[in-house]
């Protein structure tokens, strides 16, 4: 599917303009947001509460990120959460470092696993990150003995509601690690090889790169990302239940879409998906407030109704974006 | 080119048969047959024709028809994440026509045309907006569900009728409906593809849609009735499974199916990057599947474990065929 | 290099085979590389010149035989493998990153860094001297898919340069380049080759091998023929050892005697075509048993104007008559159903539909025809795919992928499927790029022989030689807009240069205004 | 009422006579478990002003499934009908949902809190409720002790006993089957406490049923379609199968339709055992296709709404209530199919 070569121009334009889209919805909707419900939006509590929930979706949307601009995807993410955050939570009794790492060795473990194949292997990414959703899972579940693991009241519990700057650990690390990987990406030869490889793996690999290892460091660095996950969110909820994860891969793959990503690879922006995380995870709390005023109730059912419709004004708002600035 | 007159002996037929190209067609059939001889041997009652009939192949045929459409878009290089909302949503309004008292020859229609028209949706959204396949057709993931909930209120509503009744425990020609449609459906997709234009033409346009829009092919005609297709018979197996539970639940109805159908249509050694099409080892490739979960649940294996199984076996499949693809 | 080079050639490659299931690919392949040298590889299509290339840099893995580098045995697992050894190829078709910037695209794989990150200032200076070696000066943070082919084409060769090779393999860098480019290009090679670099050069154009190739290896059917002096054979001979046979049957390429045209009125008219950017104002006329030629620089908008009248591109304005007609050819489906046929430009991207048969490639313009009550007559397509096959010399099996055809048998595989249709004009872009003089020779042969049969050809070509001798009439297209039209009795390469290059007509020319066009 | 109609259980259709080696064949049906005394009282957590009217909010893990409908219906009726302003979200199953909605909610700072939890785990964000000053009452299960302590960081918990509840069916089914046969059970959703706790009560008390063989347990995630699919392999596998314990009555309903599929007849071939109490399930006993079901009452608005009451009055609130559940069997079943949810 790959553009025509005119096209090409285009596209980079247009994916810039469409981050510069969700950015600027985002603003819009806080905006409106915080004059139509005051004072309680933005208070304290529910800033941090936002905040912190979207940090594990965010650490996977960003492990995606780099997935995708390689032209793959990781379905996998999902069940990794669950793995590690289980595999990290019978660690942490042994401490805050252990459990981190054991979470983080998990998650880089499976994306190794998914990483061979597709690099090494050359399997479809979509295929085998599917079935790793399954077998990750089920490991997950047996490793928990289908019980919620609890993460021992350490070290780890209060360094997630420790805050600075009025804002907890676990935001900092999202901004830290959002800022680490935008510098990759756009400095380093790692981050432009992996861009490459998404443009076209066959050129890449033709004009004497090495595409293996780059290939098979980001499904690597996406595991890792949702380990990482994983024990942020057993350390902030206190525990890991086993419907954790469930069709997160896919609002990590619409954040990253939203954040004007290419799919089919080659482009790709770190900033775009923080924005388009935050831009989705921002209609979930709106939906519970709107609810909370009484006026229209929106049956929870309508909340996945909202979801789908305010994804697809999203990307359609996009490829308008694109058609009028094609046409000019 | 073997000369005819020079018959090649036993060995070196051996040597000769292309054994790539061998695994990659009969690979997940013989998988099937392995699985079929171990529940000969270890299974009770597995060789009885009610159970191969009734059980087995019942529970496959459903699945196995959302992965015949399945096929049909991957086929364009699409993939249809809707499809599994799409059999809840198809349900849930087919039930709440039913009983509301709207006859049985208006409300299945009605089930299917739901199913058509998100088929139509999906494909407009891809081929005329250019939204890609995964991101267009998750916007129906999120909000088909959603719908179908708010269709039924979230509650599980039996409907005994007939009709219903019908659907789910007839039988015709001594094969369960589903059975029955699922061979109806075949064949009709088989003629058409193999004895009209639409087959190369879809082909084409999975191929190389640039030549083939040069060469007069309608392609976005072509992707969207793919869709539309996909649709339609994911709306029809809403009815299938209305009928099975005779009840509505708009919450599992469909649950999975759609990643159920693309492990299927993977493990038959289709690529998902498009131009290829096979309905004969899609259906064996559902088969396999659904007799490998059936086996573990028959011989008392958990679901975590199983789950595991089904990952490996995924990967263990999609191997060979790729071993067998490009050795070179 | 330094004076102590070793005795010996450079590169030695003998006995090489490989097969591409069960087909032989190679067989007994050689091809020895001295130092200090440009060696010619040529070779039909399909002669196997792309896959002895990708042997050498292990992008192909071989059956048998040895390759050595400065007499030691070597086996390159990958390009980055043999370009740590110094071997350095630009493939056949542009392979590189289209959405990555210009500067990217030549620092890949090795970008300059401060303190482990990558200096873009720098990167982009260099990525600008690498250009200018090339005499190009374009913007190099652009995405190179930006750029026209050529300038592509011009990238890729400008990354090779830069990258300080021992041995420089080009597979048909030439056949999308304009002769001042291909004059600069050769520039380049003899300086490198003064300093040092050994060079393997692969292009179907003969003039091409004799100005700047000292030797040549000759593949035919994958093994090696002949490896000689270019300055011992002749071009006949060549040509002839090329084809296994008598070079008299290779045709000459004269021009052919004037065509009568069959019909006062062209058979197609377009009047003021534009279509946006690259088509302003274009008229042209074609009349059935002509050929009508289009000539112009890169990016003048020839395709633009044969890609527009086909439907494939809209038109914004301007008039197309088929016959006297006005019809809507919005689509390429309404063209076609006006008998129109498009032979793109784009092989690859346009044109083949990969993994599909040889069998439906063919036949796919031609499917609604094939149809009868809805049912394909796969009786009826058997026949004329073998017909097609037979007729044209294709050499492939009906049922073979497409994808596993030389490029020139994939060339003649569409332009069969145009002609399958009976088209009564047929639209050709640049169709004989890639593809070997035989094979040109033919189809070069084949629109003589379609235009004396009545059909109306209109025909790009950037080669003007060809230009030259295929047409009856040329247009020439200066940005856009068709600012001349030579005649034949005028035609010669010198003065369409002329005209192409100045946008005057040449004295006397008719200017291309649609009442005055007919004379 | 205890629901006690353990005496009249015999009456259940086709019961063999009691096996010797099962202890609990002709038992009484337990009844439900009474809490512990000296349940302490709910002393630390924040206070509830007395108002005349509320605005509430209740944490809903997930709305779907008749069961879990039924319950949030009642917490909205019973507001309605005392005139309070209630709020209702939907975590859709999602543990980390659910903590995010509570914690949108503890924002727009309502007078209470009710939460249905998803897991015993979400005990941190409870804690954060009583830091903002809201009185939080929990609602069909509990949290885990060590994140939230009952009476401090929550009022108190409204819950039904679910290892009981298990405990009660393993009886029941003892009792219908006369204690001997092959049982299959099928599972709610993995590690959730309802479906953990069931299967420990369940099995537990079958242990002094040795004729009761249980051969095959399987996870069918509350789901008719699933129960169904699962119960037709285990059957097909095992044929001699002759008693189905379901966790819940959507997956007994399956069970159901696929122990006809495979011609046999639910009831008289094969017995099935259900909990939960729903209008579906009650039916099916009337008409004879299943033989017990042990209730689990979703209907908490009553009485959850009828303890914050007290609580604001400042009466003194246990932290643990216990519901009351009634064993459903063809004596009673049509008596109470009219009002079942
Ligand atoms: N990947 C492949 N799979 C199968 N067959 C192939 C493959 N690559 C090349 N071939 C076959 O090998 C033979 C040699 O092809 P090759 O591309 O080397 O020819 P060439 O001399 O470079 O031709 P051209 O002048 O058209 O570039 C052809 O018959 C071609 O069909
Ligand atoms: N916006 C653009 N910027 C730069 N190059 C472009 C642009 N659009 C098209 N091109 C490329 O420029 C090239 C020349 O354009 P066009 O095909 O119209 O002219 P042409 O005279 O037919 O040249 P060619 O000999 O390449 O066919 C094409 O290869 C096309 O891909
Ligand atoms: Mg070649
Ligand atoms: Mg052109």
């Amino acid at each position: 599917m790959s553009a025509a070569t005119a096209d090409v121009a285009t596209i980079g334009h247009r994916l810039a303009l469409q981050r510069r889209g969700t950015v600027a919805v985002l603003v819009l909707v806080v905006l409106l947001a915080s004059l139509r419900y005051g004072d309680a939006f933005y208070s304290g509590i529910n800033l941090t509460s936002y905040f912190d929930d979207a940090v594990k979706y965010s650490l996977i949307a960003l492990g995606m990120t780099f997935v995708i601009m390689t032209g793959g995807i990781d379905l996998s993410v999902g069940s990794v959460i669950l793995l590690a955050g289980v595999a990290g939570g019978l660690a942490s009794p042994h401490g805050a470092v252990v459990a981190v790492l054991v979470g983080v060795g998990t998650g880089a473990a499976v994306g190794a696993v998914n990483g061979l194949l597709i690099a090494h292997s050359r399997l479809e990414p979509f295929v085998v990150t599917l079935a790793t959703l399954l077998w990750a899972r089920g490991l997950g579940l047996q490793l928990a003995d289908t019980q919620t693991v609890v993460y021992g009241t350490g070290t780890l519990q209060s360094l997630a509601r420790d805050k600075i700057f009025g804002l907890t650990t676990g935001f900092w690390l999202m901004i830290l690690l959002f800022v680490l990987a935008a510098v990759a990406l756009k400095f380093t030869p790692w981050g432009r090889t992996v861009l490459a490889i998404g443009d076209s793996e066959e050129s890449t690999a033709l004009l004497g790169v090495p595409t293996r290892l780059p290939k098979f460091s980001v499904y690597l660095l996406s595991g890792a990302l949702a380990g990482l996950a994983g024990v942020v969110l057993g350390s902030q909820t206190g525990s890991v239940s086993m419907d954790t994860g469930v069709g997160w891969e896919l609002i990590a793959v619409a954040a990253v879409v939203v954040g004007g990503t290419l799919l089919t690879g080659g482009v790709g922006s770190i900033g775009g998906t923080l924005a388009g995380l935050l831009l989705l995870q921002v209609i979930f709390t709106i939906i519970n407030f709107e609810n909370g005023r009484g006026g229209i109730e929106i049956n929870s059912y309508w909340q996945n109704v909202v979801r789908g419709a305010f994804l697809l004004v999203v990307v359609l708002l996009q490829t308008g974006v694109g058609r009028g600035r094609k046409k000019s | 080119m073997t000369d005819l007159a020079t018959r090649p002996a036993a060995a070196s037929v051996l040597r000769n048969t292309d054994w790539p190209s061998f695994i990659r067609r009969y690979g997940a059939a013989i998988v099937l047959a392995l699985l079929v001889l171990f529940n000969i041997i270890f299974t009770d009652n597995f060789l009885d024709l009610r159970n191969i009939l009734f059980v087995q192949l019942r529970q496959a045929a459903p699945t196995a028809i959302v992965a015949l459409g399945m096929a049909l878009v991957i086929a364009t290089g699409g993939i249809d994440l809707s499809v599994g909302a799409v059999v809840a949503l198809s349900g849930q309004v087919t039930a709440v026509f039913l009983l509301d008292g709207v006859p049985p020859l208006v409300a299945l229609p009605i089930g299917i045309l739901v199913g058509v028209a998100a088929g139509l949706f999906n494909g407009t959204l891809v081929s005329r907006f250019g939204i890609q396949p995964m991101i267009a057709t998750l916007v129906l993931f999120t909000a088909g569900r959603g719908l179908a909930q708010v269709v039924t209120g979230g509650r599980i509503q039996t409907v005994n009728q007939p009709i219903v009744e019908f659907l789910g425990l007839g039988v015709i020609a001594g094969l369960p409906i589903s059975v029955f449609s699922l061979i109806v459906i075949t064949i009709a997709i088989v003629l058409v593809t193999r004895f009209t234009p639409a087959g190369t033409k879809l082909l084409a346009v999975g191929g190389n849609e640039r030549a083939a829009g040069l060469v007069g092919i309608r392609t976005k005609r072509v992707k969207t009735m793919a869709y539309v297709v996909a649709g339609g018979l994911a709306g029809f197996v809403g009815l299938l499974e209305l009928g099975r539970i005779q009840a509505s639940d708009a919450t599992n109805a469909g649950l999975n199916m759609e990643l159920d159908a693309i492990a299927a249509v993977a493990v038959a050694g289709t690529t998902l990057a498009g131009g290829t099409f096979s309905p004969g080892r899609t259906i064996i490739g559902v088969l396999m599947l659904r007799l490998l979960q059936n086996t573990l649940v028959a011989h008392g294996i958990p679901r975590e474990v199983a789950q595991i199984a089904q990952g490996l076996i995924i990967v263990a499949a999609i191997y060979l065929l790729r071993r067998s693809r490009d050795a070179r | 290099m330094t004076d102590t080079t070793p005795e010996g050639p450079l590169l030695e490659m003998r006995g090489v085979t490989k097969s591409f299931r069960g087909a032989r690919a190679l067989d007994d392949a050689t091809m020895t590389v001295g130092r200090h040298q440009i060696r010619a590889l040529i070779g039909q299509n399909g002669a196997g010149k792309s896959t002895l290339i990708k042997i050498l840099t292990g992008v192909y893995r071989r059956d048998g035989g040895e390759v050595r580098l400065d007499g030691r045995p070597v086996d390159f697992r990958s390009t980055a493998d043999a370009q740590k050894s110094g071997v350095v190829t630009i493939y056949q078709e542009v392979n590189l990153v289209p959405k990555l910037s210009v500067a990217e695209n030549i620092f890949l794989g090795r970008f300059p860094r401060r303190r482990g990150l990558v200096d873009w200032a720098t990167m982009r200076a260099g990525a600008r001297d690498a250009l200018a070696t090339l005499s190009l000066d374009i913007d190099v943070t652009r995405p190179l898919g930006s750029y026209r082919v050529a300038t592509q084409q011009m990238t890729a060769i400008a990354r090779a340069v830069s990258l300080e090779a021992r041995l420089l393999v080009l597979d048909e860098p030439t056949s999308s380049l304009a002769e001042r480019e291909v004059e600069t290009l050769f520039g380049v090679m003899r300086s490198l080759r003064d300093s040092g670099v050994s060079m393997v050069f692969v292009s179907h154009r003969m003039d091409e091998l004799y100005e700047i190739c000292e030797d040549v290896t000759v593949l035919r059917d994958g093994r090696t023929v002949a490896e000689e002096s270019l300055a011992s054979l002749n071009q006949y001979e060549l040509v002839s050892k090329m084809l296994g046979r008598a070079a008299e049957q290779v045709a000459s390429g004269a021009r052919p005697a004037a065509r009568p045209r069959q019909q006062a009125e062209p058979v197609l008219s377009v009047t003021n075509a534009a279509s946006a950017p690259r088509l302003r104002d274009a008229s042209i006329d074609v009349y059935a048993g002509q050929v009508q030629g289009v000539a112009g620089l890169l990016g003048s908008g020839r395709s633009e104007l044969l890609r527009s009248v086909f439907g494939a591109d809209p038109l914004d304005s301007g008039e197309i008559k088929v016959n006297g007609d006005r019809p809507s050819l919005r689509t390429p489906g309404e063209a076609i159903a006006n008998r129109l046929a498009f032979l793109t430009e784009d092989r690859r991207a346009e044109g083949i539909v990969p993994h599909m048969s040889v069998r439906d490639n063919l036949t796919l313009a031609l499917l609604p025809k094939l149809t009868r009550r809805g049912i394909v007559d796969r009786k009826r397509q058997r026949q004329i795919v073998t017909d097609y096959i037979a007729r044209l010399g294709i050499k492939a099996q009906a049922d073979q992928p497409i994808v596993e055809l030389s490029g020139g048998n994939q060339q003649k595989v569409l332009l069969a499927r145009w002609l399958a249709t009976e088209p009564a004009v047929l639209l050709l872009d640049e169709p004989t790029r890639g593809i070997d003089v035989s094979a040109k020779a033919e189809i070069l042969a084949l629109v003589d022989k379609l235009a004396a049969d009545g059909m109306g050809v209109l025909l790009v070509s950037s080669e003007l030689e060809e230009v030259v001798s295929a047409c009856d009439d040329v247009t020439v297209l200066r940005d856009g807009v068709s600012v001349a039209r030579v005649s034949l009795d005028r035609l010669s390469e010198e003065s369409l240069m002329a005209v192409m290059a100045s946008g005057e007509a040449v004295p006397s020319s008719d200017v291309p205004q649609k009442d005055n066009a007919d004379d | 009422d205890s629901g006690g109609t353990g005496s009249s259980g015999n009456a259940a259709a086709g019961a063999a006579s009691p096996a010797a080696n099962c202890a609990i064949a002709t038992a009484a049906d337990p009844g439900n478990s009474q809490p512990a005394d000296g349940t302490p009282v709910a002393e630390n957590a924040p206070k509830l002003a007395q108002k005349d009217t509320y605005r509430v909010a209740f944490s809903q893990n997930a709305n779907n499934g008749a069961w879990r409908i039924a319950e949030t219906q009642s917490m909205q009726d019973e507001a309605k009908r005392l005139g309070y302003q209630i709020q209702v979200t939907d975590a859709q199953n999602n543990q980390s949902k659910q903590i995010q909605d509570i914690r949108s909610l503890i924002a727009q700072k309502p007078d209470a809190l009710f939460v249905a939890p998803m897991t015993e785990e979400i005990g941190t964000v409870i804690g954060e409720a009583k830091s903002a000053g809201i009185p939080v009452f929990l609602i069909d299960r509990t949290v885990s002790n060590a994140q939230a302590k009952a009476g401090t960081d929550y009022v108190t918990t409204i819950v039904s006993d679910f290892v009981q509840e298990g405990k009660r069916a393993a009886y029941a089914m003892a009792k219908a089957t006369g204690g001997t046969g092959k049982v299959i059970a099928l599972e709610g959703t993995t590690g959730s406490s309802s479906a953990v706790d069931r299967k420990k009560g369940f099995e537990d008390a079958l242990k002094q049923c040795p004729g009761l063989e249980l051969v095959a347990t399987q996870d069918a995630d509350n789901q008719r379609a699933r129960a169904q699919d699962i119960t037709e392999s285990l059957l097909q596998a095992n044929p001699d199968v002759t008693a189905v314990y379901a966790q819940g009555d959507d997956m007994a309903m399956g069970a159901i339709a696929a122990i006809r599929a495979a011609g046999k007849v639910p009831g008289k071939d094969i017995l099935v055992v259900s909990g939960d109490g729903s209008k579906e399930a009650l039916q099916s006993i009337v008409d004879g296709a299943m033989v017990a079901n042990v209730e689990c009452n979703p209907r908490f608005g009553p009485k959850a709404f009828e303890v914050m009451k007290q609580y604001a009055a400042g009466d003194e609130v246990p932290t643990k209530i216990l519901n009351e559940d009634r064993l459903f069997d063809a004596s009673n079943a049509a008596e109470f199919v009219s009002q079942a949810y």
